[in-house]
């Protein structure tokens, strides 16, 4: 419950100038923006451009604008009809949203944190997910979940719990790792026809800054990014992990080592191919994320590199996650629960040497 | 408490009541026939009792309005405009069934076209979904009204509360029927819970409320259109609590050993079809002739829905992984 | 409606609460200062206001009863035996915090020992746990009473309403204790429900309920210790709604922009302890001196407990997947 | 919501006749059961032993006792203060035995289908899962969710969520595949001082058949069981889908090749162990469960596979799991949906033929 955005990130390495270095998939004209700031922007643009958008969620409207202020002026902006504040109410909310959504309304729904989401689980799960499978209703909501942990925010406000919705048929799952993926993504999510679930990184909130395009702009679902070439290695990540993968990477360069950085950006579906034609190349592959390893999203990804690049393979498909214990809040005790690149290096050096 | 809306049936309107009442019975009758001679797919829910909430309040809605109805409302799908051809069809698993073979029974039975959302078990997930099509409703100026249903089980559940309250602080064109039948599959009220009346649960969430005989169709029909028209005109949500009986077990497999034979048998005779014949004969609406030959017609169209039914070709197993996500 | 219980504090009680509710005011204030200088950890939640609810009810309790408290409620933790050194510990994330540093500001704050049981995030989890453990004490047949604390927002949730109706049909030994302070995080009551006490919500589930002033610990008392005895005697559940006002954010970081000021001041003037310690002095229980003499206690005591904290070591890294299972 | 426990199972190969063959882990003496009356007989077993353990449900007490049937009997024998009906509320019951759990009691709760569980998801990860961890108080319940499908009911009663609940830290999953398993099973999750979930297969209820131990019978948790020798290959799973190896295996045999057979039991802990040590021996795998394939359990099987038995494998691991779609309700949807023996053979033919 603490709602405190304003934990002390460790470890999370801010990129605050303006050569981000991801040309490759942001575009480099647009303004220098946060992370969060992006969110805010791409919200903001597909509300200005569809009138079908409204936000709602705990605490989003008024003069608020959201436990992180993600929100904060859209209710000035487009009226307090589009930006609505919800009890505490989460399976009803979210219902609520899939009646708009089958109605062709495109509610971005807020769970004040990742955590909640389990709160509204059935909505999405059983409603939302199945819809269109089963008679063909079309459900287009977005919810944006402030996940991750790093910040001593204990375990009720550090959750990744993207491995759920992934294993649920019938759901998207965007996670993106940079301000202008942020506002992409976000983008494509609300005109996505069906219920996406946006994984926002809490550590790159107000750490990371970027460029950002103006205006319209955005990034498939379902496309991977790669973000470093390399020809010794792949790191598969996604969100904050991105950053952490970057800078071990830069650390074996040093060496010699040259790691080839894939940001799945999307979780679901997922984009095989970028990954597999990554391993194919480097014949090695490590899995990163910050939720729990066991039965996470890189255990799919593991398994289906060892199923489809097996020949490829120079050395077992290794991963890392979060422990499989809920995550702690005392910094020394999340930072040993917690991926970052010091452990990432670590990984990688055993796998280059295999 | 609900203002009366003075809202009563034409006799060309109890005419087609009493049409939509006895197909809803021909229907359930021969289900549960098909299901007894093993020609059946799965589980399938008994409608027995519960004619006249669902044709009554689903007669109330107008075509642009909305309803999510739920497992016992097999006659507010066919007053909407959903054939028996189709719900056998669905029932039977076909690929001309509503859901092309892809959910159960009465289950995901939806068709925006008829303005029907479809269900998924989970109790009471309907409710909130009707409530957001009000909100929807509400957003876009639209004159339009979303009607759900529930049982007296599915009052108990958060869900059912939370949705109240939200429909009560939006102000939201919804109406909720509750169909209190006196059992939860086999728990009686008492062990579910601990009022009287489930329709003080209204006033807990700012909700107006009002209780009815669920058994009397005009009855349904006068409280329902009385609460479409207040939500339309901006007075916002409200709840109906029908009082009725589920006559038959929960489902085609359930015997109902648990429930009490008096208990059956004093509701018996308040059968909510033969009452409403009763009604119409004596009130000259109908006389025996033209009963009979609505009861003719409903047989010969359910009859005509089995053969559709069972001649209609399975889903292509080819299919199965497409349309999980909407293009 | 509650019948009143006639149970009152003695001079001696008065006193012990007194001291009770000035810690509470002192260990927040100086969590608050902490944070301010950037000594805290995380987020954490503010007390002020809250203090004549979390002491009044938790002194109602008896030792072998059990009490599940939430975010507001750290002078209850205190009344049941929690010493500030041990919260503080907890705040910041050390070793000999409550749960060694697993879990953040109050959450997690459990202590079988002293009968407590501690909360997580997800908001009323506590109130079924609470439910649970009167429900067992009436399976074992042991006079004990379970007692929970939630908000006004957690009064919107569906598991609040599930809750009490579970409680109502098992007659369970369960008090709950809403603090209605008017604000769940920035969302004032009109959003987030349409009505004007939240009393009326245990009619719903046939809880009897009752409307207390929360900033008068008096009151707060002989309503939470009528409702323990009556529970105790086998008179099922009740609902005490307390009305109070959050005085400060909803939590450390948060300025409460939105919270009229105009109300506040209202408040302000209503301020529990305050109001208590002017009846305190009116009624001759304590002079100026003695209640001098409390601050000084509990200013000596959070500071400490401060040292102690800060004092403290951090868990072992080591230790880090230890527990997650009991043995 | 259908509750109808009647339909068809198709392609569910029933072992009738008293030689089960899993002698090496079901014990020979005892009645003959099914699958359905040895969970009963687990229960009563153990409510006999253990005056702390009640039963509560949707609809288990009085007479009727249960969807299924599976607690009939119970509340006449022990009374109904020992089986308690409960409103259709999962989230607060489930809730409720938390706090039981906490007070002393052994709760075992019946979910009405495994699908239901979804309702009362964060009474069970949020509180019940890190309630150890993060205090230290104990959570001794068991829920006891029907699951798998194959028999017509649909989507939302045949689903096989124990991927959500094994990603999750602090919980129990256990999957018994006999009727000695799953009484062993049953009485020794009551025993776990940790909340379990026990996810029971609905098509095997009473179309299989295998000796049951009398009285007291235990079967720890977090250890597999090898139910067929072989070298040539081995299959890992759990449930249901154990018999369809099985039956796949026999065929195979007829050729000549020797498939091994690894019944999981448990989920979570996952017996690491007996599945490195039967792949290192064969050096293929195939990991086979009727939920999900997509980051269902499997994925983390397979994953821990070529991560820790690399240098072992002949061949890539292969999955098989259901669609990434909903479970859908007509026979020629749901069989095409639903892995089976014949699916198994072709994939195991083209694993040893690799
Ligand atoms: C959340 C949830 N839990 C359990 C069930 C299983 N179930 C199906 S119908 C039913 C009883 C519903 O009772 P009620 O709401 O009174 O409706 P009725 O069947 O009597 O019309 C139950 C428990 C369900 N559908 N949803
Ligand atoms: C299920 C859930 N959703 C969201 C939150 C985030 N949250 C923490 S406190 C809070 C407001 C709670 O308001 P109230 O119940 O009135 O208690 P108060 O903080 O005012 O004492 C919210 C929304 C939560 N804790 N649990
Ligand atoms: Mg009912
Ligand atoms: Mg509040």
């Amino acid at each position: 419950m603490a709602g405190s955005p304003n934990g002390r990130p460790r470890r999370v390495r801010a990129v605050t100038d303006g050569n981000f270095g991801f040309a490759d998939h942001a575009a480099s004209i647009g303004e220098q923006k946060t992370y969060i700031e992006a969110i805010s922007d791409g919200l903001a643009t597909e509300m200005d451009n569809d009138p079908n958008v409204l936000v709602l969620g705990e605490d989003v409207g008024g003069s608020f604008g959201g436990a992180f202020n993600v929100t904060k002026g859209l209710a000035d902006r487009f009226g307090d009809r589009r930006v609505l504040n919800m009890p505490m109410t989460e399976l009803a909310f979210i219902g609520a949203a899939n009646g708009m959504a089958l109605m062709g309304l495109r509610p971005v729904i807020e769970v004040q944190f990742a955590d909640f989401i389990s709160t509204g689980f059935d909505s999405i799960v059983q409603f939302a997910a199945t819809t269109h499978y089963r008679w063909g209703g079309s459900v287009p909501w977005v919810i944006r979940a402030p996940s991750d942990g790093g910040i001593r925010s204990g375990p009720f406000h550090s959750q990744n719990p993207e491995a759920w919705f992934v294993h649920t048929p019938g759901l998207k799952v965007v996670a993106p790792s940079t301000p202008a993926d942020a506002k992409g993504l976000l983008i494509s999510a609300i005109r996505d026809n069906n219920p996406v679930i946006y994984f926002e990184s809490k550590p790159l909130y107000r750490s990371l800054k970027g460029p950002v395009p103006r205006g319209e702009h955005t990034v498939p679902l379902g496309v991977a990014a790669v973000v470093r070439q390399g020809g010794d290695a792949t790191v598969i990540s996604y969100g904050a992990m991105v950053h952490q993968a970057l800078t071990a990477a830069e650390t074996l360069a040093a060496d010699g080592i040259d790691i080839e950085v894939v940001d799945l950006r999307s979780l679901k579906p997922l984009d095989e191919e970028t990954v597999l034609g990554s391993v194919t190349k480097t014949g090695r592959a490590l899995v990163v994320h910050a939720a729990n390893r066991l039965a996470g999203i890189g255990a799919e990804i593991a398994a289906a590199i060892a199923e489809d690049a097996f020949e490829s393979l120079d050395a077992p498909v290794m991963r890392i996650g979060g422990l499989d214990t809920p995550v702690p809040f005392s910094p020394p005790l999340e930072d040993a629960y917690r991926p970052d690149h010091l452990k990432i290096l670590t990984a990688l050096r055993q796998l280059v040497s295999y | 408490m609900l203002d009366p809306s003075g809202a009563t049936l034409s006799d060309a309107q109890r005419r087609e009541v009493h049409y939509w009442m006895r197909l809803t019975r021909t229907l359930d009758d021969q289900i549960i026939s098909l299901w007894k001679q093993g020609r059946g797919l799965g589980g399938t829910f008994s409608q027995r009792g519960h004619e006249a909430i669902s044709v009554g309040a689903g007669f109330a809605l107008d075509p642009d309005d909305v309803v999510a109805p739920m497992h016992r409302d097999m006659g507010c799908y066919l007053v909407r405009g959903m054939t028996p051809a189709r719900l056998l069809a669905s029932q039977l698993g076909r690929a001309t069934g509503v859901n092309g073979g892809r959910d159960a029974n009465l289950h995901g039975c939806g068709d925006l076209n008829l303005n029907i959302i479809g269900f998924v078990s989970h109790l009471p997930q309907s409710m909130p979904v009707a409530l957001g099509s009000a909100m929807a409703f509400q957003y876009r100026e639209e004159p339009r009204v979303a009607m759900t249903f529930v049982g007296d089980g599915s009052s108990n559940t958060g869900l059912f509360h939370e949705t109240l309250n939200l429909a009560a602080v939006h102000n939201a064109p919804l109406v909720v029927i509750v169909e209190n039948n006196q059992y939860a599959y086999s728990t009686p009220l008492h062990q579910q819970m601990a009022i009287e009346d489930i329709s003080a649960r209204g006033a807990a969430q700012g909700v107006p409320s009002q209780i009815i005989d669920g058994n009397d169709v005009e009855a349904v029909y006068e409280a329902a259109r009385g609460a479409v028209e207040r939500a339309r005109s901006g007075g916002g949500p409200s709840l109906i609590e029908a009082k009725t009986m589920r006559m038959h077990g929960h489902a085609i497999h359930d015997g109902a050993e648990y429930v009490p034979d008096e208990l059956l048998a004093t509701w018996r005779k308040l059968d909510p079809l033969e009452r409403f014949e009763k009604t119409l004969r004596r009130s000259g609406v109908c006389d025996d002739r033209a009963l009979e030959a609505v009861t003719a017609r409903c047989r010969a169209e359910v009859a005509a829905g089995v053969r559709f039914a069972e001649e209609s070709d399975w889903p292509d197993p080819r299919t199965v992984a497409q349309g999980v996500y909407a293009p």
